[in-house]
């Protein structure tokens, strides 16, 4: 049991996930990669035309899978940061740094695809409807964090102050969420709405499960890359950076 | 009282000072010397508790100083590079208000008292922000009378200090020590007041 | 097959704007996201690299 | 208990002492509301419409502005390193200067924003509840905008970074705020609003100083 | 000549150097704009008709916002001082960072503004009314600004009173430039707003930089 | 060159100088002495046109300074209790700056070499923030250097220097004014530099 928890306080610090890292991330590149095209495959090919949309709901398959990721990588990324806040272990820290541009990406190609979708489907590219709102407000609170550690120079303390921040984002989440949603349901003035979504085939919701499953590879893959990479930066100076076969060579 | 053992500090990459140590007993003062950019104020502020340190043990009456907290904190009185002085009020009232903070209520009189006898008379009721370099420093260290404390940091204290002020400074330093009192201090300047650990940075 | 042709293929019923709108961006920045990562990564390894040297000479001439 | 008075007396007179800044912070409210009809036209119909949500951005804005001075001014002058030195736990300072913050900023506020909401014709019914919301929203606004206030300390563009992280975590309080005088208005009573915004408070209470507090000492770091 | 090109060389490497500050604004920006839907309602007629009067208020606001830093910090840390003392007129100094002031905070958001009508359901032709509004009117924004950011200098409370100074003197630069866009929509066309709102800029640019030094000199006193 | 006379400057009610008269001629330096609070500072900012005098004239090569303007202000360099560096560049940056903004170019070498001769040595890269009181305040004298002026008007220079640097600064001074250059100085420090006029307030 005792061995178990150094082990893992052994991955948990940079000098040993550094490599490990290394080494995992091809793997999820394959999965990435290979969920990629099957998804793709059936979201061109074996998902038939839809009734009501026409091949535009195509757009499903990208645009789900992106909205999902924005929400869960948010919740991964406070996770990590309540972590380093708790355990003062450095490599949370990275982690949520890591993370953050991923989620903010996911949350703009949210938004990119779901006003692309909007403009066939509804006639406008975008309505003040619940749902966006607060897929909007996330990329806001995003866009928040990044700024924040950007903001300052010192490393630790970065980490400390963008954790608290993703905490209470994480608490005011839920809230926006709701608010938003009663706000929007209260005055239902828009003349449109989210279209219910059409009781989707089997082919569909196997397609848009295994798009999802390409986002997340990409994401742990991207998150990955990038963490060695802050790794690499504070770390610099450290004996165990020296001696990396990169920098030796 | 105070017992600081290996302790060290890193800033970026470069190490400002390791295996720091020493012991401070009641009636004794420490002289932090060390060039420019040499660590003094990073110390000063690891030793009140501002920063953390990356390695080392900081002991007050043998307790850890972060176990301390508040108990430390009242004990204590750091000074440093900064005003710390509100420039909207005149003297007067950023004393009391200091003392306030702290749960305590200040004597009118022995605060006018006090700073006379930093050399205030006559800029009791003006406000900070029209005073001279010198005299905010003043302000600032009356301080170091009106809140009862038995170990005092004090960052470059005779900064902006003419030559009468330093003499009366140093008197008070003096005076703390004999009563059993702790001073830390660091300054570029010779230091005016006798038998004093030395500590180079 | 949904497909007569490729031409009906990216024409989407219509939408293929939107469509490939879509799934364009989604690759664009999937594409772009790991290459600015990597090219993070190779700065920071170009400069330790030229840091090494640096102090290897340092050591040389001492 | 003593020293949670003591800093409310102290930010009190500060503000006092610098009158202007309260003063201009009301003056920006009440301008920034005043833009609205000259960049929309005069329709009173539409003038209506836009009143809660106008005054509500407003208040939200004028709060924030004065947000970036809640703890800058301590922290340029080195004061807030001896508040944190202080025998009293930094917490309790903090709420005291949390609740001096609303009393100079918010307050003003509620007491002004009847007169601004006569400007775009509400009545007197809807003028009550818009007192009510403010009343409950503003400090609201003060303490979830202290812990902005306490993680920008000191970091560069601090003012603007401020506001974005802070006008996101405002949403809510706009949206029940704004929603309660529209409720009322289109007569489906403001009741709901209002207990949501009171839920909000109470648990910001109970959270914002904690967390502003470890922001603090974060910074102070 | 060449000290007003190395003055916007300063200027704009400080504000790659805090690049977030920029950003920031731009979002701030960009926030602004999305909170009156939350605070007004989602109707899109609604929204449509209020989108240029919140879209040239928000505008407004950050360039209000990012002016309190225009001579701010160069008086805290006083290089002002040492501007003051350059012996490069001062004048010349001032209108490089005006320019500056507006490639860093105006200039963006007239890039931004298209994509934030879209939200409000504008069409293409009034986007691009608005476009042409913003490039005119952004510059005025700068150059009235500096005026106010040079007499509030040193003052405390500096940042409220400025929005107090400058607001009003934006009123012109607001009612023409958001009168151009709905002007254009209820079909009277904007010409006549734009060449008031060119006129406007043409006058500024000769007086502003001017007052500025002015001012300046009167604050170093 | 520089001729003062019937210099007075009042504050609040107070006067705080008057009748201050003193000439100075390429080579020669004076030291401004005077308690905390005495009116130095403000005598100096006079002196280089931030503040109006109440009484008296200030003439620099015969002409009023008022009238001088860029004239006079290209021949000045003043340095106050002020940091006047950027906290978010680095020493490099605020030099070339600082230059640029005088319509001129700095050449690196140059002014590497200043920042080595200033014991800035490593930290030619680091933002300023991160400096110690000591260093900030060596980027700022670095100017000395990097700009050439006749006169150099310097309000407590030896602040916060450790003993190394006021040595380094005072032979920098008695370089400036073998080489006919002037300088006013006000210090609450023994100088150690020789043959200064004297002027208590
Ligand atoms: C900018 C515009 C849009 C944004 C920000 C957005 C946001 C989101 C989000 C956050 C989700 C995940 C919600 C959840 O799983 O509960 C989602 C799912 C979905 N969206 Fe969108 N959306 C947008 C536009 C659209 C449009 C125009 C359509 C279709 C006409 C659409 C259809 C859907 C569907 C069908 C789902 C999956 C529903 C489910 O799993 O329950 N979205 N969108
Ligand atoms: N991020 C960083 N990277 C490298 N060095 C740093 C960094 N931050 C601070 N430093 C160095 O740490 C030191 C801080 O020193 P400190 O302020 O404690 O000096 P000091 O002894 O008080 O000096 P002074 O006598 O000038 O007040 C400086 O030498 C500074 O250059
Ligand atoms: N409004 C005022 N009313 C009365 N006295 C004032 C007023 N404003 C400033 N003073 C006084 O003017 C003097 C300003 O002095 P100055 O800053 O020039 O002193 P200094 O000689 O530079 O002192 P130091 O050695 O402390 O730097 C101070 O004594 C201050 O008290
Ligand atoms: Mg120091
Ligand atoms: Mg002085």
């Amino acid at each position: 049991m005792s061995n178990r928890i150094i082990n893992w306080f052994k991955f948990a610090s940079p000098q040993s996930f550094y490599p490990l890292a290394g080494k995992m991330i091809p793997w999820f590149w394959a999965l990435a990669v290979a969920f990629g095209i099957a998804g793709l495959w059936i979201s061109f090919f074996v998902a038939p035309t839809d009734a009501q949309q026409g091949e535009g709901y195509r757009i499903i398959f990208v645009h789900v899978p992106a909205s999902w990721m924005s929400m869960f990588i948010y919740l991964i990324m406070a996770a990590w940061a309540g972590l380093g806040l708790a355990l003062k272990t450095r490599l949370s820290g990275m982690m949520a740094q890591a993370l953050a541009p991923t989620g903010a990406l996911m949350a703009l190609l949210s938004l990119w695809t779901g006003a692309l979708w909007g403009k066939p489907m509804w006639g406008t590219w975008w309505v003040w409807d619940a749902r966006l709102t607060s897929e909007l407000i996330l990329f806001f609170l995003y866009i928040g964090f990044i700024a924040l550690q950007a903001a300052i120079d010192d490393p630790r303390r970065a980490d400390k102050a963008g954790a608290i921040l993703a905490l209470v984002g994480v608490v005011n989440i839920p809230i926006i969420y709701f608010s938003v949603k009663w706000w929007n349901t209260l005055h239902q003035g828009a003349s449109v709405s989210l279209t219910k979504s059409p009781s989707m085939a089997q082919t569909m919701l196997w397609g848009m499960l295994i798009m999802a499953l390409a986002f997340w590879m990409y994401s742990i893959a991207v998150a990955l890359m990038r963490v060695r990479a802050i790794i690499l930066e504070r770390e610099s100076h450290s004996d165990w950076v020296k001696e990396l076969r990169e920098v030796k060579s | 009282m105070l017992a600081v053992s290996a302790l060290s500090c890193l800033r970026g990459e470069r190490r400002l000072f390791s295996d720091v140590a020493f012991e401070l007993a009641p009636g004794e003062w420490l002289h932090v010397q060390g060039e420019n950019g040499a660590g003094k104020t990073t110390l000063l502020r690891a030793l009140v508790g501002l920063a953390q340190p990356d390695e080392g043990e900081i002991r007050w009456r043998g307790a850890p100083i972060g176990k301390l907290g508040e108990d430390y904190r009242r004990e204590m009185l750091y000074l440093g590079h900064h005003g710390a002085v509100k420039e909207e009020l005149t003297p007067l009232e950023n004393l009391r208000l200091a003392a306030a903070l702290d749960g305590r209520k200040l004597d009118d009189r022995d605060t006018i008292a006090t700073l006379h006898r930093f050399g205030l008379k006559g800029r009791e009721e003006l406000p900070v922000r029209c005073l001279s370099a010198g005299q905010k420093r003043r302000v600032l260290l009356a301080r170091l009378v009106t809140r009862n404390a038995a170990l005092w940091v004090l960052d470059e204290p005779f900064t902006a200090l003419d030559v009468k002020a330093i003499e009366m400074l140093s008197a008070l330093i003096g005076e703390h020590l004999a009563q059993g009192g702790m001073a830390i201090l660091t300054s570029h300047q010779a230091m005016p007041m006798a038998n004093g650990k030395v500590m180079k940075l | 097959m949904n497909w007569g042709s490729a031409a009906e293929f990216f024409a989407m019923g219509g939408h293929g704007f939107y469509v490939w709108g879509s799934f364009g961006a989604c690759v664009l920045f999937m594409i772009a996201e790991p290459i600015l990562a990597s090219g993070r990564q190779k700065g920071i390894l170009r400069t330790l690299r030229r840091e090494r040297i640096a102090e290897d000479l340092e050591k040389d001439t001492k | 208990m003593n020293a949670f008075a003591a800093i409310i007396r102290r930010d009190l007179l500060l503000a006092m002492r610098r009158k202007s800044e309260m003063l201009t912070a009301l003056f920006f409210f009440i301008i920034v509301v005043s833009l609205f009809p000259l960049g929309i036209g005069p329709e009173p119909m539409l003038l209506r419409k836009i009143a809660p949500g106008v005054l509500w951005v407003s208040a939200l804005l004028s709060t924030m502005l004065s947000l970036s001075r809640l703890f800058a001014t301590d922290h340029a002058d080195g004061t807030l390193e001896q508040l944190a030195l202080s025998p009293t736990p930094l917490g309790v300072l903090v709420a005291g200067k949390i609740v001096a913050h609303w009393l100079t900023s918010g307050l003003p506020l509620v007491l002004l924003a009847p007169m601004l909401g006569l400007q775009f014709d509400l009545d007197a019914s809807a003028l009550w509840i818009l007192i009510c919301a403010l009343l409950l929203g503003t400090p609201l606004l003060s303490l979830i905008g202290s812990i902005g206030a306490a993680l920008t300390l000191g970091v560069r563009g601090g003012g603007v970074l401020l506001s974005l992280l802070v006008l996101p975590l405002y949403i809510p309080a706009l949206i029940f705020g704004a929603g309660a005088v529209e409720a009322h208005v289109s007569g489906l009573g403001a009741g709901g609003h209002l207990s949501l915004l009171a839920a909000l408070l109470a648990l910001a209470v109970f959270f914002a100083p904690w967390a502003t507090t470890a922001a603090l000492r974060i910074s102070l770091e």
